[in-house]
């Protein structure tokens, strides 16, 4: 019984370990082209640039992958960032306490998920056609609010909080990698979490069983805005100015940053170390393609390669499942 | 950092390019093995890669080597935002810089400043904390077409305006500027002012309704050429050349031809060639240890059936053309 | 042995996933216009040898000849070719498409230029082939519309129509009434007397000394014995099948008289009208009826799955909030839908996450789920309930019919409830299996706990249950005691009084079969 | 009994007419609200115009519709008509007779679909994530092409047919609405379009009942390719240029038209009539807005409205399924 037990744990770590290896392999058959190709790419200083221009889209891709996991999809978390960003700017510009100021955003963040969700778990509405027109929403009201200006004068203390850093890692690498951990324990280790993948594997079962469908629909798109927010703040630090267009083609980026890592959008499948790397593997091709001096038409073609190769050496790792 | 935030088309600490020989003498020699950045916002666009062009003549010229990127499309501000911070790991002499929006570049901006590198910013978003601006007036590309209506059509008449991306900042001040000149005549009406997002497509349609609402229009202000040139398309649909004036913005080689072709009424030529060789010229005056002021002001001209011969030549001529211009 | 070349000869066949080996060298050799039982418990890999068989799924090894030739190509298309027609087990539909859309699909009825469809064509071989076994279909319905029984009448007709030399059968009356089963045996004694050689699986020993008149026995993916059916008896055949002494329940002592739930007026639609009828601690009630008689709905209604449109439900002499399944489960109800796959299992997760998924809350302290508890008990759940193979990690959806069956008993024990709802329990059960629930329910009884379990096997509700409640047409008919029960008085309480029979539909019209014929 | 069969057979018409109700109801509320606003709106010339311009869409949007239907989605419609377009103008331009030139398009939009379909069916990958790749791909392939510069020198020929009218009604919505007809054809008529909805409704059994799974699913990213590149065409026929970046957004577009039709992005579920009516309504709102000069942040915000509206109006009308 000991023994069932602890060979069966051994045996789930190892098969949660073989999904993101997949993933994992791409990424490495990505930095030994690119480190071979330039001497600099393989540098320490460059690696911590990668992670930190992954860290926003890791931090959104995190909120998508909860979305996806429970069946859904998040158009919407770029005007998200940018609404919960320029609440935030206009609340500091005015002197509010930065502690209020990153709170409101987050729960306007929160908010903007939770009408998504709600649309979404009783408008019985589809999740791609809610946040394409949240998308515009959104954004609108982001535009309308602030005029189409973006708004300076963040304080500096603000600022320093993400553009410093500890221990040598950036500050915005150290708060995603955190959050990280927290989606990761929700994942996997609250009841939340099983029902994200309960209610993403088989609704209709899921209901049958009790679980609170709706209200989990709508966690998965409240994480997924507050997340956006998060991101969106991480990037005012680091700007000093919110812009009412900032967000601009987030969602297709953590899409993408989820699915490389193994998401599958019919729901009921998903990571948060897969989703990480995804991110990563992302800001490496980026970060890449401009060491190398790739002109931008040809970088949009490496792109496209790369995504698709990636995730033909994930699914060849993987199997079928 | 005791820099007031820059507005580029209001700065009073500015030069015309003209000026430049004459006040601070020749560009200084670039010491062998100099690199320049260059980041633009999109290659899509042709305007963007003439700006490229000049950077490249420029160099050549100056023997420098010149590194041009640009974001995979237009609005991805992460994206241009890690291949600046990208370049600037790599060690470049100076940056050249045309950032999507005012903010999305500024921690470059800042890294760059630390490791004292400088920045030119080149043309339309301006970054508040930039220390060098080269550029035209973006709110003159709406002023002069406004300024062609008043002179050339004396009865007034209802005009509309095909912006921009909503909320960038060129569109939004090319509007503006042509907006409020052609309002201050009171015989003139700005009919609508919509949305056509730097796609022809939606150009083309917008302009197709207005067209419908207002059989009466006599022109239209395009904030791009390309969007220009679809609007010349739905007034040639609508059979409606000799009534409706159509102008753009930029004065790339198409929108030059359709003006020879009679299509186009004109085009506000902000000479993207030149603009690219002037930034590279002030990279290397303020390698050189020369200190500018802070904006130095670009031409840009109306083209027009008349003046299309006159503007169309390059390099020394043009320079000849666009000297004679500024001057008078 | 004949020395006729046999229909069909399976030889060597194996087949493992990943660890799991659920067939290894199997041989069978069926004759032509024999009907052929495969038999073993649940896991025992009868459905994977019928979809190697069928071209769903290849083999590890092994060939399969028919009338001596051997099967080339892949796929279901060439199994086809080869005169195999299958019914699945795990019924496989389109929701969104037409019943006839459903029997033709892969295979439409064209113009003479095959670019058309003929739906119209369709329909009326459709009609025709369901008429000999359920003539209420509408083979224009969407089949979403159709309950499981009727969709497994559907897939026999689209198995019946296939002009095939080998039919291959899997449980395909597990959600059929004893009546229905009698067509269709008429039917397999036809297409036997034909020379068609049909497989027939079945957990339901009856049916199978029926029709069967060889029969191969599996047992953890082997054969253990070859045997003919007239030289054989049930009691050798499940010993074979089970290898083990059988669980021997004793019936329950039900006298207490105290009401935990009463159902006053429940209503829905036509489905379910006016019902009303009193539970008791520690009783076995037994709901019986035709097919579409309006038990699933009622237990749906009852379980908050589905909103009433009148009526009441009090547990314990409280009014229970209708139409949401959480309160219904915090009063202690819990439901074992009908459909197992579509309602019952999250096909992608863990035995253990599923059998949890109703009661994490259990297994929660401080916001975290104890996964040392909750494996422990999923794993003495498994054990319990024989859960083969006992693994918690394994995903519930490669587990065999009856062992995902048993996790949502499983279910529910976890979660305590008080009140069981079990629809069809014992569909896709093995017989060893089957008599561990008979066991569960009695225990789950004797503990004061109730049950009310729908079932369409009249021996099953006889044999579990203290009272019958037969349905008829969405009314509660009458409520049998259990002393006196007799098969024949829940029948005729089950059956409509003559003159209100049921609709005929256009296929059985006389001139629409001349028609057809034309 | 005859009426047991004419009875089913309406309720049958009357489900498919009520489906397209709904989607219908949303059309006719924006239609009054535009034309209680401006007078131009319900001007028989204006609704030529509306349907001119939701021409394009409407092409895009068949082709989305049957890839929808058969369970995947096509987010790289517009870089295929943008390699369509400009390999048809630079032939042209060539001097290459016109039909030769069309063929070509249309050879290559439905090399570019077969491509997308082959990834999917025969390399497992997701839908989403492979024509995410190849939006960066064929877009990169037009603008490495073209240098990024639009292609002039269209023949005037070929310009007539689409600026051209037979019967008053403009050429575009002529053939869209031919192309309509056909493709309702195919998915009503045909076994293809009966595979394309069993492989959407339900893979697995659509295998086992013998449907050629794989080469379903690749026809309907051939069928979406071939009529972007349609799309493409008669795009350039009106504009009078090829231009690279032509198609920008188009995928968006084109989902929601279709899903405002119906479609379920789930798969299994949609209506050529519903996406028909979809795109006149995305039509109807773009013209009614620039009619009424709304500004662009209003226009942007009346849009995530309409879109939120329109589809919970279409919910409730048709009620839950
Ligand atoms: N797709 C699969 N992946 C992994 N294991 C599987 C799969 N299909 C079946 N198995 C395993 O193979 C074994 C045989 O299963 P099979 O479904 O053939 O049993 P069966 O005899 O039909 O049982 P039942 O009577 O419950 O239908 C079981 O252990 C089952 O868990
Ligand atoms: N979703 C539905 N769509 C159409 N009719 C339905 C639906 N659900 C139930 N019905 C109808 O309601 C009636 C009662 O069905 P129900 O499933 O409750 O009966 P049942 O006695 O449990 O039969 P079964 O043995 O088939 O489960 C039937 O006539 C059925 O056709
Ligand atoms: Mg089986
Ligand atoms: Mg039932």
């Amino acid at each position: 019984m000991q023994t069932v037990e602890a060979k069966s744990a051994s045996r789930l770590r190892l098969t949660a370990g073989l999904r993101d290896a997949g993933t994992l392999f791409g990424l490495l058959v990505i930095v030994v082209v690119f480190s071979s190709l330039t001497p600099t790419f393989l540098t320490s200083a460059n690696m911590l640039n990668i992670l930190q221009q992954s860290a926003i889209n890791a931090c959104v891709a995190l909120g998508m992958t909860l979305v996806i996991i429970s069946g859904g999809i998040d158009l919407s978390v770029g005007p998200t960032a940018a609404i919960a960003a320029v609440a935030a700017a206009t609340l500091m510009a005015a002197g509010v306490p930065i502690p209020l100021a990153v709170l409101a955003a987050l729960l306007i963040g929160a908010a903007a998920g939770a009408f998504n969700g709600a649309l979404v778990a009783f408008g019985g509405l589809q999740p791609f056609i809610v946040t394409l027109g949240t998308l515009s929403l959104y954004r609108a009201i982001a535009l309308i609010y602030t005029g189409g200006n973006p708004i300076f004068g963040i304080p500096p203390e603000f600022r320093a909080l993400f553009t410093g850093s500890v221990g040598g890692i950036p500050n915005p690498v150290n708060i995603v990698a955190v959050l990280s951990l927290a989606i990761w324990i929700v994942l996997n280790k609250t009841p939340l979490g099983e029902y994200f993948l309960a209610v993403g594997g088989n609704e209709e079962a899921s209901h049958i069983a009790g679980v609170p469908v709706r209200r989990v629909k709508i966690a998965a798109y409240v994480f997924s805005g507050a997340l956006a927010a998060t991101a969106g703040l991480i990037l005012v630090g680091r700007l000093g100015a919110a812009d009412p267009t900032l967000g601009n083609l987030w969602e297709l980026d953590a899409i993408a940053a989820a699915a490389i890592g193994g998401a599958s959008l019919m729901g009921g499948k998903g990571s948060v170390v897969g989703t990480l790397i995804g991110a990563v593997i992302l800001g490496s091709l980026r970060n890449g393609l401009t060491l190398l001096n790739v002109q931008a038409f040809y970088q949009l073609l490496a792109t496209g390669i790369i995504i698709l190769v990636a995730m033909l050496i994930d699914r060849a790792t993987r199997g079928r499942e | 950092q005791d820099l007031a935030p820059l507005n580029s088309d209001t700065e009073a600490d500015r030069i015309d390019w003209t000026q430049l020989q004459s006040k601070f003498g020749d560009v200084p020699a670039a010491p062998a093995g100099t690199r320049l950045g260059g980041v633009s916002k999109t290659l899509t666009n042709q305007y963007w890669r003439s700006v490229g062009e000049g950077y490249a003549n420029a160099a050549q010229k100056a023997g420098v080597e010149v590194v041009y990127q640009a974001a995979q499309s237009e609005g991805d501000q992460l994206g241009q935002l890690s291949i600046t911070e990208t370049m600037i790991s790599q060690g470049f002499n100076a940056l050249l810089l045309s950032p999507q929006t005012d903010s999305n570049l500024q921690p470059a901006m800042e890294s760059a400043m630390a490791k004292s590198i400088p920045v030119v910013n080149v043309n339309d978003a301006v970054i508040p904390s930039a220390r060098n601006y080269v550029g035209n007036v973006q709110r003159d590309n709406g002023v002069k077409v406004a300024e062609w209506f008043i002179a050339n059509r004396p009865d007034g008449g209802k005009v509309a305006v095909i912006e921009g991306q909503a909320g960038v900042y060129a569109a939004g001040q090319r509007t503006r500027g042509f907006t409020e000149t052609i309002t201050k005549d009171p015989k003139f009406q700005v009919v609508a002012s919509v949305p056509g997002n730097w796609d022809r497509q939606v150009a083309y349609d917008s302009a197709a309704n207005i067209l419908q609402q207002h059989p009466d229009l006599i022109g239209f202000y395009a904030n791009n050429d390309g969007m220009a040139l679809g609007i010349v398309e739905a007034v040639k649909a609508a059979g409606k050349q000799e009534q409706v004036a159509v102008f753009g913005t930029d004065g790339i080689p198409d929108a030059y031809a359709s003006v020879k072709a009679g299509e186009l009424k004109g085009t506000v030529d902000s000479f993207p060639v030149l603009t690219g060789e002037v930034a590279v010229e002030v990279a290397l005056r303020l390698l050189g240890g020369q200190s500018l002021p802070r904006v130095v002001v670009t031409p840009q001209a109306l083209i027009t059936a008349d003046t299309v011969e006159k503007y169309s030549v390059t390099g020394d001529d043009l320079r000849a053309v666009l000297a004679v211009q500024t001057a008078k | 042995m004949s020395d006729e070349r046999p229909r069909l000869r399976l030889a060597g066949i194996s087949k493992s996933f990943g660890p799991v080996h659920a067939l290894s060298d199997v041989n069978m050799t069926v004759r032509r216009g024999s009907v052929h039982g495969l038999l073993g418990e649940n896991g025992a890999g009868k459905s994977t040898l019928l979809k190697i068989l069928s071209g769903v799924i290849e083999p590890g090894a092994g060939t399969i000849e028919v009338d001596g030739v051997p099967i080339t190509g892949r796929g279901p298309v060439a199994a086809r070719r080869a005169g195999i027609a299958m019914i699945h087990q795990e019924l496989q539909h389109v929701p969104n498409l037409s019943v006839a859309q459903n029997m033709f699909l892969g295979r439409p009825l064209t113009t003479a230029a095959g670019t058309l469809v003929t739906r119209r064509r369709q329909e009326d071989a459709a009609a025709r082939a369901l008429a000999p076994l359920d003539a209420a279909i509408d083979p224009k319905a969407p089949i979403r519309t159709l309950k499981v029984a009727q969709r497994q009448i559907v897939e026999i007709a689209r198995a019946l129509m296939e002009d095939c030399r080998i039919l291959a059968m899997d449980e395909p009356t597990s959600s059929l009434t004893p009546a229905e089963f009698d067509r269709l045996a008429v039917l397999i004694a036809d297409l036997a007397g034909r020379g068609v050689s049909v497989i027939y699986v079945s957990h339901k020993m009856d049916e199978v000394f029926r029709v069967c008149d060889q029969a191969t026995i599996l047992r953890d993916g082997r054969v253990v014995a070859d045997v003919g059916m007239a030289e054989t008896n049930e009691a050798g055949v499940v010993a074979r099948m089970v290898g083990r002494e059988l669980v021997a329940a004793e019936f329950h002592s039900f006298s207490r008289p105290e009401v935990v739930m009463s159902v006053a007026g429940l209503s829905r639609g036509g489905a379910v009208r006016n019902v009303s009828f009193d539970l008791h601690r520690g009783e076995v009630l037994g709901i019986s009826g035709l097919v579409g008689a309006g038990r699933t709905e009622l237990l749906r209604l009852i379980a908050g799955v589905d909103h009433p449109d009148a009526g009441t439900v009090t547990i314990d002499g409280k009014p229970l909030p209708l139409g949401n399944p959480r309160t219904a489960i915090a009063a202690g109800l819990g439901l074992l839908p009908e459909e197992r796959k579509r309602e019952g299992i999250v096909a992608g997760r863990s035995i253990r996450s599923d059998i949890a998924l109703s009661s994490m809350g259990r297994f929660t302290s401080a916001g975290l789920i104890d996964f040392p508890a909750l494996s422990a008990e999923s794993l003495r759940l498994m054990q319990d309930l024989n859960l083969r193979p006992l693994d918690i990690t394994r995903p519930i959806g490669k587990f065999s019919g009856g062992n995902q069956q048993k996790a949502i008993i499983g279910r529910w024990v976890a979660a305590g409830a008080r009140i069981l709802l079990f629809d069809e329990p014992t569909r896709g059960i093995d017989i060893g299996a089957k008599a561990e629930i008979y066991a569960l329910i009695e225990r789950i009884a004797a503990e004061g706990r109730s049950i009310i379990v729908v079932s369409s096997e009249l021996p099953e509700i006889l044999r579990v249950a203290d009272r019958v409640l037969v349905m008829r047409e969405g009314e509660v008919a009458g409520i049998l005691p259990r002393t006196g029960l007799s098969e024949e008085a829940v029948v005729r309480l089950a059956v409509p009084q003559s003159g209100t029979e049921r609709p005929l539909t256009a296929a059985s019209a006389p001139e629409d079969i001349s028609h057809a014929n034309r």
